[in-house]
Formats: C-alpha cells, structure tokens, sequence
C-alpha cells in the first residue's frame, strides 16, 4: 500500500507548483523528532484558479490527510500528530478562504485531530484490569490506511485494459439478418392437459367411442383418405397391408368400418362375389345408410 | 514497418471500426515515420481477403471503403443471435391440436362443438404451418369442410411411434395429476389392447358402431 | 456438421455479435439437428485463437462469454480510428466503484463510511446506468438501504473474466502488526515485518514515547 500517491494520482500535474517548493521547506518534517518545525508554503504563490482545482481535487478529509503524509514520506502508522493537525487546518482555512464548498466532514476530521493531539499530550495510566490503553490515533491510523487501500485499488482499476480505451472489440458486419422465427415448443404432458380439460368441459365422456377405441384406427383412418385423394376408386385389398399381420389388418378393417360410418368412404360392390371397391365419398348427399348395410352384409 | 504488422494494423482496424474505412483512413493510422506505401495497403487488403477463404467471413469492398462481413454461408446460423424468444401456444391451440390428434379426421366445427367456441383460423393456420397438423380431405355435408388429421412430424417432435403411445382417455383419467374423476360410460374401460384383445375389441367396436348407426 | 462449418459459425457469431458469447449461446446457433457437441464448439474456439496468433486479433475469454478483440500491440494504432478521447473517470467514481467491487454487497452509508465523505448520488446513479452496478437486495437494518454489487458487464468492460483477476487488494495491518511498526520506526532500517507476535508493553512504550516527543 506504500505506494507514492504523487506518482499515480491524477493531482501529478498540479502538484508540482505545490509540492515541489514544498518538500524543500518542509525538509525536516521528515525527521519531526523534536526539530523545529518551517511554516508551510504560506508565501509559494500559485494562481488561485489552480489553487482551487487543487483543493477540489481531494476526495475528502482522509484523503487530504493522506497527502499531507505523503507529501513528506511519512509513515501513515506513526504520524506526528501535532503538526499534520496544524497542517490540516492551514488547508482548511485556505478552503474557507476560497470559499470552496466545504464538506462537513472536514471540520469533523479537524475537531478528531484537535482531540487525538490533546490526548496524546496527557500521561496515560494502566487501566486497572491491566488493558492497556489505545493509542489515540490507533483509529484515525485505521481509518487512513483502509481508505488508502481503496484509493490504492481504483488506482489499479483505472489502470486495467478498459473497453473502447484500450480494448477495441472485433466487429463483422452481418448484412442482411435472416430472421426465422423460432417455434415454440409444446411439451406432451401440455397437450394431454389441455386434452383432459376440452374433454371435461365437453362431459363428452358418455361417448364411449372416444374412450374405446385405439388411436391407431384414427391414424389409419386419416391414411386411408390420403391414400383415396386421388378420387378414384381402389380394390378393397389392396389397403390391407398382409405384412402388418392380423393386428393391422384389424385395426385397417376399424379404420374402414368407421370412415364409412362417418360418411368418408364409399364402398361399393358390382355385383353379389363381385370384388369390394372403395373410394372417398363424392360431393353429393351420400345415402350413409346404405352404405353401411353394404358393409355389414360383407363383413 | 514488417508486412505483417501493416496487414494487422489493417484486419484490427477494419473489425474494430464498425463501419467501412477505405485506404486513405487506414494510412491515416500510422505515424508519419512508419507509414506504409498504398499500394502497401492494397497488398495487405489482398492477403487479408485471402486469408478469408473458406471462413466465415469475408472483406467486401462498399461505397464508402473496405468492411469485413458475415460470409452468406454462415448468415443463417449468425442471424439466430438475433432470433426471438418464442412465445408460448394458446391454450386454445394445445386443446384443438389434441383433439385432432385424439379424433382425427375431424373438421373445425367438430372441434367447435366439442370445445364449445369458434376456433380461431391462425390456430389451424399455425398448426399447418408448423406440420404437425393437414388437411387429408372434406367431409362430404354441406360447404364440404377440411378433414384435418396430424402427421408423422406431430409424431416426431412428440416422440411418438404412433397415435397409440398417447395416453387413453381411461389413462388420463388416472393420472394424480389430472385430477377430478370424470365420467364415463358403462362400457367396460379398454385400455389400449395388445394383439389378443384386438379380436374382442373389434366384435364390440363393430357392434358399437352399428348401434349408433341410426 | 463439418468441423470448418462449426468454426467457421462460431468466428462469425462471435464478430457479428457485438457483445461476448458463451458456448451455450454458440450451440443455440444450430438447428437440433445439426448441433455439435458442446467439446466440438470448445475445440473451435481454441482452433480459433491459435489461428489468431501473431496477428492484430485475439480471442478473450471474458465474464459473460468470448470476444475477439483488438490485440494490444496494435491498440494504439487502432486508437487512432477515433477522434476522440476515451471518457475520464473521477476518483470520486473510481474509489466508489473499487468499494462496491471489493467490498460487496456494500450500501451506501458503508461507502461514505470509509471514504469519510458523501458519496454524490450521481455517482451512483452513473454506475448503475453504464450497469456496472446493481442493487442486490437490502441491509436488514433501519432504513433498509440499497445492497451495491458489481455486474458481469462490469467485469466484461475491464477485461476480466471473474473478481477474482481484480488486481489484489492492499493488506490492511491490523493493530498488533501495527504496533510492530510502531516499534521498527525508530530502529534504523526499519522494516514492514510480519512477525505476529510482540509484547504489547513494548508497543505502548514506543507509542509513549512518539507522543511525548510531539
């Protein structure tokens, strides 16, 4: 974390008219112990508008601190306090003087530091559970050095390769966007639900055919009157398929029988041991009845 | 500058730009001191257009300068980033596809008498359009109404075999899930028979059949 | 599906995209019946970034998927495509964004806590329009305060493909370390040390002593 602010901060520019004056009276202020102590930059002219930028720039009263500290290379976990409190009310004042909108919390930190200079200043005895006291900047310490962190990390995220400065995304351009539209999808049990709730609501259940047959007659059914779309009429046998065996050939005879009981099918004999012709039924009112007896009388 | 860095310089560029740069920009991007020749660049726009071949995209020469794009190979597969999400089937529909499937043929009256409502015509629309559902012929009464049936593509996307690995009714009316008892007629419930009860299925079918004759 | 075809999909997505894919959003680019294994459409991609070595291009693996983007050793020419300054962040955005990045989910208050001044609601507002950030949920405590938390997109600006690649964070010494500090800073050659364990007494001696030279 001991990394120098002025060489990543975005204050570098600004500081040179400050700082670099600065560290040539404040020299001893490394040192503290017990040496007297210059005044600081009170004479060191800079052009208020500058100035002012300047003091804008803190991000508020730690971060000031941490300037102060580092401004003369000293370590943020031993701080003399007396004189970084003098330091920061001299800034202060000056914020004042600019008439810059100053952050409550700046006169917050200005009374802390006034408190932690009064106590280090008094003789401190052992409690008497032989705790020992906390040094009275041991918070402030804290507080500067996890603020410091974060300073210290959106330095580093600044830094990191960031899109459209420093990373530039490849692009082809897609001319012409051949949309299709996406089907949706139908799962079976929705469909069986959806089935249930038609047939509850129809109380279509006394049609017993509806609950008997077998669902492969239907399929047939619909077969078979493909097959017969060309209008013409077609052998009786040959819509058996032998291969299929009996359970086919059943479920090919259901078929038929049902077509012709819906009025689908025709199927007509020439004569009495003439061979069974079938084909779909024709536009115009079909004697069903008669139909059907022709059916059962072969069958 | 090498070859390859001009080349480079040239392919970032062009996908990095979003829209086309003809050679005058792209000898803009480089300092003075490095600058390559046009015809340079043109070598370079040569190569990359090469080293393009058989990809899935191309260098393509507009108005306003050079571009890379989607080759028309790949547009189908790259345009489906930009696809949709589906919406969901209407209840209505899922109700008129199971009643096709569960009683075909059957015209859209007949749906309409069972469900009670109208069906709406983008519903039989969507179903013959998405084939799982045609029209196999008319029923022979007045105005000669579609037969509609479902097809072996209803089938596929169902992952069914055939119509009879769908559920009988008497197995819906199982089902925990469907709940209420319904109703059913006296005849004893079949559950899809297998070959040795097809011969007593059709004797009763038959007779069924008869009997509503009238 | 050919191998070619798969890369050839995959490269064109991605650079007509505009924005990062991630391999389940390569594999919805196929129709079911056409569609690789997730290991062919892994395989393409890594085919994919050899293919881009020692050009102006790379493939980057980032938080909500691939992208191919500029190389860094053409960046700067690249750069020149564009007029105008890339946008400066302030601190102030800066140090908010590293609290809410390092430290979340963080409110507000927790944030002005520790940057000791008031966090600008423009800021925050800015971070979570660019959605860089987002309110997760609530502090249980009065008030019931926003909880801030990083984005994925967050992370796709700025490269990174988890919190995880954030550059570390600085350690905090806590106060018996500190107290060694404390203790070096008058030894000459004073170093950061990392013994643990210090006699408390000697500690405070030391602290006596700084404060009385004040």
């Amino acid at each position: 974390m001991a990394t120098d602010p002025a060489s990543a901060s975005p204050l570098a520019a600004l500081e040179l008219p400050l700082a670099a004056p600065t560290r040539q009276t404040e020299a001893p202020f490394a040192m503290v112990d017990g040496e007297p102590v210059n005044e600081p930059p009170r004479d060191l002219y800079i052009p208020p508008q500058a100035l002012q930028v300047f003091l804008e720039a803190f991000e508020g009263p730690l971060d000031l601190l941490l300037y102060l500290i580092r401004r003369q290379n000293l370590n943020v976990l031993d701080i003399p306090i007396a004189e970084i409190t003098r330091q920061y009310l001299q800034y202060i004042d000056l914020m004042q003087e600019l008439e810059l909108e100053l952050a409550g919390e700046y006169l917050l930190m200005a009374a802390m530091l006034a408190e932690i200079k009064s106590r280090m200043l008094l003789p401190r005895a052992p409690s008497a559970e032989g705790d020992e006291e906390l040094d009275p900047r041991a918070e402030l310490v804290r507080r500067l050095q996890e603020y410091e962190r974060y300073k210290q990390a959106a330095e580093d995220i600044d830094k990191l390769p960031r899109l459209d400065r420093d990373v530039f995304v490849g692009q082809a351009e897609l001319v012409e966007k051949k949309i299709t539209l996406a089907l949706p999808e139908v799962t079976l049990q929705e469909m069986l639900l959806a089935f249930k709730d038609v047939i509850q609501r129809a109380a279509m259940f006394a049609s017993h055919h509806v609950q008997r047959e077998r669902l492969s007659v239907r399929q047939r059914m619909s077969e078979i009157i493909v097959r017969l779309q060309s209008g013409g009429f077609m052998a009786f046998e040959t819509l058996f398929v032998v291969e299929e065996g009996r359970m086919g050939v059943t479920v090919t005879f259901i078929a038929l029988l049902e077509l012709v009981r819906e009025g689908l099918l025709e199927i007509t004999q020439a004569d009495i041991f003439a061979p069974l012709h079938v084909r779909a039924a024709v536009p115009r009112v079909a004697e069903v009845a008669a139909n059907d007896d022709t059916i059962i009388a072969a069958s | 500058m090498s070859e390859q860095m001009v080349k480079n310089v040239v392919e970032a560029a062009l996908l990095a730009a979003g829209r086309p740069l003809d050679t005058e920009q792209l000898l803009a991007l480089f300092d003075e001191f490095e600058r390559p020749a046009l015809a340079e660049i043109e070598a370079a726009l040569a190569e990359l257009e090469q080293s393009f071949e058989g990809r899935g995209i191309e260098l393509k020469e507009v108005a306003t300068g050079f571009r890379i794009q989607v080759r028309d190979t790949v547009a189908l597969h790259v345009s489906r980033l930009w696809q949709e999400r589906p919406q969901k089937y209407t209840r209505a529909l899922l109700e008129t596809l199971a009643l096709i499937a569960y009683r075909q043929p059957i015209t859209r009256g007949e749906i309409e008498d069972i469900r009670g409502v109208q069906v709406n015509p983008n519903i039989v629309r969507t179903l013959l359009e998405r084939s799982w559902v045609r029209v196999i012929g008319h029923r022979d009464v007045p105005g000669r109404p579609e037969l509609l049936a479902t097809t072996r593509d209803f089938l596929d996307y169902f992952n069914l075999r055939s119509l009879d690995d769908l559920p009988s009714l008497a197995q819906l009316r199982d089902f925990e899930s469907l709940g209420v008892q319904l109703e059913f007629s006296d005849a004893p419930a079949a559950a899809p028979s297998e070959a040795s009860d097809v011969q007593e299925s059709l004797t009763i079918e038959t007779m069924q059949m008869t009997a509503e004759q009238e």
